[in-house]
């Protein structure tokens, strides 16, 4: 591992080269004159928007261990609260995604405190009544605010100043920016004091607790957080919808998020990035299978778990960089067949 | 008075069905600790088989009602007892020593695949079975009526369980189910074969979800591919305010949960009343963390 | 300083009806090492869990610096200076030998949610010093060389060891080792004795469980013996060794170990 | 870790290859798209949509095809929700489709209606009652269904001449079924209907007995129930099993023959319900044939009226090109102003302005005791 230094910057310029290549897609589609450009961006699109939401549910389920089949709950009051602010209040999309933010984030704190407790099994199936409650609140128009089993109707598109985001370019760029934002966020986190306090919590909470984590503390703020993130993807959502209702928030969105977590390989956000390819793009490319899609979807999951129980990427162990003066302490007496793992 | 007579009953009836289905759920997870996810759609599977038989095949007209119904409860049983070991083989066995969340998703998948393979058997739309497949008697108590089927669904779930109980209170395997479901590793170095157990395990329950979606199909005559789905999450629920892994438990909790719904719909809202359910089983869970009887397990410290 | 570190006054805990620790009352001096023995099941575990905050006591007072810590959290308990390692090895056994011992720094270090998100300067200063703090406990312990291997890739003895260096990056006053020396061979509990002087040598002192005596005598200056959730004895080794009480105690069970 | 990339983009790039255009065919053709729920909870309605069009379809290019063009029809799967709506529409949209039928539910048609409008793609709903989706001056959107608004009209005459004064209303919390129930309780308020209970159950629940219980309490005339017919089926059959008789009456959604086999006979007698001609009771020679083919190409009936009114989407899409071309706007103008009294299977069609079919299509039927829906 003493040659990271060196082997961290070919990384860094392939990553920053595969993202610029990502981001010229639509350019491409448009230089080929693609005519179902349109359909594949909106397909990177949902795929984008599922991104952030799996990272966030990878922060509560994949770093803290959490079993959180509840997400969509969070991710609809964030796009409720979009929607009220926007159509009941004429505040514009941008100002109301800190909004989203909060009202998910308290919701959450709200919620989390008596349950946070709770072992793996029970912690489920209580999200779980958490996404249904919130359902059946928003069907029921609770507070008189969210329409009822129809919903919300009209809500703005975004507007980044004074331009208008409309086609699926325009979200193209603004969705994959945030995916971006999300990821970076969520990597420093990852590798740092509190990421690594997370990582002892999923490891044994017992141990953790006795190494000084303030575990409950913890878990509840990963969630608070995972949660929150998870408004902002509401916001997003319901911008680019423009019409949102209860169906779209259900307990199986929820599965299909919890899905894209452990199949990416629950912790390593990378693998996270590729589930959400795998569980939101390949039923879309398999379209060909008409009503026989879901069937093979499902066949498939099964299939991927028993050739790769680990997920697609399982976590890695962290880099860590050691100081000048450590590193050179230990290459100095070092036996090659120490070197060449990590 | 009279109202609140009628709705316990109503309460019981479903409460029986949750129950049936939940055992299954919880005798599972009592020794694998795993939720299986795919049994939702094994009831359903049994609703299916049971239309297959008694309406499609008209056994009825064939053999007459008794013999025709007793013949399908023990076919509609032993199939889906059949389907339940494949899966175990197919989606769980390979993953027993995985993570555990590993074998979530793959119950997930398996779930998604059977509830799929159901409706491209079956075809999308609503199946009837009839509501002159059983003749409708209503039986009369001091003034309360209650349908004569709603008391043979409520009466032979508790029969079923009550035997089940037995089972695995009085018999050698019952006492192996319950060795491997506190301690796997324990149970094995003193002889149990956990295999066994596993596969005893795989049979009964789906045999019991089978027997609870004939039950349902003849009970309310109607069923859809995403029966399991909807019943699936309910009984799930009942395993837990139960305290999952408890057979008692079960039966506890899908009688309570069939009660709050009940009631809740009637004396709250109907519209309201599933949030109502959840929110009891949130308030379950947070005074009594593991459920009402929950398993045994010693937390070392 | 006052000499008294940490002392227990009338200490009773009660499971399931079951007295497991009655009437436990003893000191612990600065900078020395106190062993606890006992037979089996005669509370020593008990103890230690009722002092790092695992299990609250039914009645009694726990003082450490002079300030009752009794029912606070383990996590608040760790902040104040107390450490420990577990009967059966408690390591973080898929994170790498690193990861371990930043997790004892934890409690010592300050960045919060968003100096992490936001990767700030302190915040980065930070984690190069303490990277650099728990290298040094590596190195204390002498596991610098293997600090990116998985921690359960390590022999056992090296995964006590490494359970010592993780207590000993929080910067504790007082170590608590439960069983230090529990599934060694000869070899290792001879290192394990060294670095315990070592330890004390730091101006910590250790508090030990040990079923083997000769080790017990060999590094600990006073000795408290327990029998059935009471203290019977308590001494410097060599009195302990003449205790009448000790060695019926002892002659009861096993005399070498007792499993 | 490798060989999965490499292996996710072979897969992306097959797909990629098989949505782009294979080379030109040696004949003309028009592209119509079919959006609708294929897989999913309502799976049977995507399903009936696509066997009803597909024979229409079959006939047309049978005849020789529009204007010498062969009609190909692409298929959208919106799964019922919402989410995945703009997904079909933009995949039926980059297909190259004319106009697109479909599709069922309100508020899945509402999550595609600007993408096709921005697109220029004409759509016509089929299923989707919503009031608002025509109310939006969007000029290339269409139905061929009847809106809520004059279901509810339609629904609180008939109870009021059927003179019942104290009615329940029971809806399902659908998009659908809420508006159609706070239609007709609007209209209730005004001509002096009492209503003595008035909330949502469960679709797909099945046990509705506490809720009957409960209703029968509250001693209504009659029980308005607005959500589908597999809940209106138990409701018959459940009070039917208490020893309840009440009267009972319902909407289109319940016009569906397998209410009888779940209900049975005796408790479905008297089931009144106010809904479009479902194939089987068209009076048009057109539709009994159908009937007869689609009867003998599947061995059995369309299982809800939708499907059928789809197949006139389709149709009236047809006589579109035909007169103006492949061209949306002319074809909307047209569809506006030059279509009338266009013999569709569920009857004669024709727009107005907005885009909403005109002309009464609902009847009330009540269920007689031989089990046959027979029009008042």
């Amino acid at each position: 591992m003493s040659d990271c230094p060196t082997r961290k910057w070919p990384s860094l310029v392939g990553t920053g080269a595969a993202a610029a290549a990502f981001l010229a897609i639509p350019l491409f589609f448009k230089a080929i004159g693609l005519r179902s450009g349109p359909y594949w961006l909106d397909l990177l699109n949902t795929v984008g928007l599922y991104t952030i939401l799996a990272l966030s549910l990878n922060v509560i389920l994949g770093h803290a261990g959490m079993f959180h089949m509840g997400h969509a709950a969070f991710f609809a009051v964030g796009a409720y609260t979009t929607a009220i602010l926007n159509l009941n209040h004429g505040w514009t999309i941008l100002a109301t995604m800190p909004a989203a933010f909060l009202a998910a984030g308290l919701l959450a704190a709200i919620l989390a405190g008596p349950i946070i407790h709770l072992r793996g099994d029970y912690l489920l199936i209580v999200t779980i009544g958490i996404v249904e409650i919130t359902r059946i609140a928003l069907s029921n128009n609770i507070f008189g605010l969210t329409g009822g089993p129809n919903g919300l109707v009209g809500i703005a598109r975004p507007s980044l100043f004074g331009f208008r985001l409309s086609k699926p370019q325009h979200f193209f760029y603004f969705i994959w920016f945030m995916v971006g934002v999300t990821y970076v966020m969520f990597y420093f986190l990852e590798n740092s004091r509190f990421g690594r306090a997370l990582k002892y919590i999923k490891e044994d909470t017992v141990a953790a607790e006795s190494m000084g984590v303030n575990t409950t503390a913890y878990k509840l703020i990963a969630f608070v957080l995972g949660a929150a993130w998870a408004g902002v993807a509401g916001a997003i959502y319901a911008s680019r919808m423009r019409t949102i209702s209860p169906d779209s928030f259900t307990f199986e969105e929820s599965v299909l998020l919890f899905t894209i977590v452990i199949l990416g390989g629950s912790g390593n956000q990378k693998g996270v990035m590729l589930g959400s390819f795998m569980v939101i793009g390949l039923p879309e490319i398999f379209r060909g299978f008409q009503d026989k899609r879901l069937l093979v979807f499902g066949a498939a999951l099964v299939l991927m778990m028993i050739f790769r129980p680990q997920g697609l990427f399982p976590p890695t162990p962290a880099r860590v960089k050691l100081s000048d003066a450590w590193s050179n302490k230990l290459v100095e007496p070092a036996t090659n067949s120490e070197s060449d793992d990590g | 008075m009279l109202e609140f007579l009628e709705q316990l009953t109503n309460g019981l009836a479903r409460g029986g069905i949750y129950a049936l289905i939940a055992l299954g759920y919880t005798m599972v997870y009592g020794v694998m600790k795993l939720i299986n996810f795919a049994h939702g759609e094994l009831f359903a599977l049994g609703a299916y088989l049971g239309y297959c038989l008694l309406v499609s095949s008209n056994l009825i007209g064939g053999l007459g009602p008794v013999l025709a119904i007793g013949l399908t409860i023990i076919l509609v049983m032993g199939l889906v007892a059949l389907a339940g070991h494949l899966l175990e083989k197919v989606a769980y066995r390979p993953l027993r020593h995985s993570d555990r969340l590993a074998a979530v998703v793959s119950a997930l998948g398996a779930s998604i695949f059977l509830q799929n393979a159901i409706m491209l058997t079956w075809g999308a739309q609503y199946r009837a079975y009839g509501a002159n497949l059983l003749p409708n008697l209503l039986i009369t108590v001091g003034g309360l009526k209650i349908p004569l089927i709603r008391i043979v669904v409520l009466f032979s779930a508790l029969v079923v369980m009550l035997g089940l109980r037995m089972f695995i209170h009085r018999t050698r395997l019952g006492l192996a189910i319950r060795a491997a479901a506190i301690d796997q590793k324990a149970a094995k170095l003193m002889g149990v074969d956990v295999r066994q157990v596993i596969t005893v395990v795989f049979i009964l329950g789906p045999a019991l979800g089978g027997l609870a979606g004939l039950m349902v199909g003849l009970y309310y005559g109607q069923i859809t591919f995403n029966l399991g789905q909807l019943y699936g999450l309910k009984a799930f629920t009942a395993a837990i305010i139960g305290g999952i892994g408890n057979i008692t438990g079960a039966m506890v909790g899908g009688m309570l949960l069939g009660l709050i719904e009940t009631l809740g719909a009637a004396y709250i809202s109907v519209g309201w009343k599933d949030a109502f359910t959840f929110l009891v089983l949130i308030m379950i869970l947070i005074v009594r963390p593991t459920g009402i009887l929950p398993e045994r397990v010693v937390e070392k410290l | 300083m006052p000499p008294t570190l940490l002392s227990l006054h009338n200490v009773y805990k009660t499971f399931g009806g079951l007295l497991a620790v009655q009437d436990i009352g003893f000191e612990v001096i600065r900078d020395t090492v106190v062993g606890v023995i006992g037979p089996n099941g005669a509370g020593k575990t008990t103890v230690f869990n009722l002092i790092t905050g695992s299990i609250k006591p039914d009645s009694g007072k726990v003082i450490f610096l002079k300030k009752p810590i009794t029912g606070l959290k383990p996590h608040s308990i760790v902040n104040k200076g107390i450490a420990r390692t577990f009967q059966t090895i408690r390591l973080f056994s898929k994170l790498t030998v690193l990861e371990n011992v930043l997790s004892g720094c934890h409690t010592r270090m300050e960045a919060g949610l968003v100096a992490s998100i936001l990767r700030l300067p302190s915040q980065r200063r930070e984690e190069r010093k303490f990277i650099d703090r728990a290298m040094d406990e590596l190195e204390f312990v002498g596991l610098e060389s293997k600090w990116q291997h998985p921690a359960d890739s390590l022999a056992y003895g090296d995964q006590r060891r490494l359970e010592i260096a993780r207590a000993l990056a929080s910067d504790p006053q007082l170590l608590i080792l439960d069983e230090p020396a529990g599934g060694m061979n000869e070899q290792e509990t001879i290192k394990l004795g060294d670095l315990i002087r070592k330890i004390k040598k730091r101006k910590i002192t250790v508090m030990l469980i040990e079923h083997d005596m000769s080790f017990v005598m060999d590094v600990c200056d006073k000795v408290v013996v327990m029998e059935g959730g009471l203290k019977i004895a308590e001494g410097s080794p060599m009195e302990i060794q003449k205790n009448q009480r000790v060695i019926e105690a002892y002659l009861g069970v096993d005399d070498e170990n007792g499993y | 870790m490798k060989k999965l990339i490499v292996f996710f983009f072979l897969v992306a790039a097959v797909g990629l290859m098989s949505l782009c255009p294979t080379g030109a065919s040696a004949q003309p053709s028009v592209k119509i798209g079919i959006m609708g729920p294929m897989t999913g909870d309502w799976a049977s309605e995507g399903q009936d949509m696509v066997k009803v069009i597909e024979l229409l379809a079959a006939e047309v290019n049978e005849a020789g095809g529009i204007n010498g063009a062969k009609v190909e029809l692409e298929i959208g799967d919106d799964q019922g929700k919402p989410n995945t709506a703009s997904l079909a529409a933009q995949k039926l949209i980059t297909a190259g489709v004319v106009a697109v039928v479909g599709t069922y539910g309100s508020s899945v048609t509402e999550a595609s209606q600007d993408i096709y409008d921005e697109a220029g793609v004409i759509q016509i709903g089929t299923g989707s009652t919503s009031v608002r989706l025509t109310e939006k001056g969007l000029k290339l959107f269409f139905r061929t269904c009847p809106r809520d608004d004059e279901q509810g009209r339609v629904l609180a005459a008939n109870v009021k001449k059927l003179g019942f004064n104290k009615v329940a209303i029971v809806h399902d919390n659908t998009s659908y079924s809420k508006g159609l129930a706070d239609e007709a309780r609007a209209i209730f308020k005004a001509d002096g209907v009492t209503e003595v209970f008035y909330d949502a159950i469960t679709a797909g629940d099945q046990d509705y007995s506490a809720t009957l219980t409960k209703i029968k309490a509250a001693a209504p005339d009659a029980i308005v129930f607005t959500g589908y017919y597999p809940e209106a089926a138990l409701l018959l059959r459940q009070k039917h099993d208490m020893d309840w008789k009440v009267a009972m009456i319902g909407g289109d959604a319940t016009n569906n023959s397998d209410l009888l086999v779940i209900a049975g006979q005796e408790a479905a007698a008297g089931y009144y319900f106010i809904s479009p001609p479902a194939l089987k009771q068209m009076t048009s020679a057109a539709a009994a044939k159908f009937s007869e083919l689609y009867q003998s190409k599947y061995q059995s009936q369309p299982s809800s009226v939708w499907a059928v009114l789809a197949g006139d989407a389709f149709s009236v899409i047809v006589e579109a090109i035909k007169a103006v071309g492949p061209d949306s706007e002319k074809m909307a103008q047209w569809l506006k102003t030059d279509l009338k009294q266009f013999e569709g299977l569920s009857g004669p069609i024709a727009f107005n302005e907005n885009g909403d079919r005109v002309g009464e299509v609902y009847r009330l039927y009540v269920v007689d005791s031989a089990g046959q829906f027979v029009i008042q």
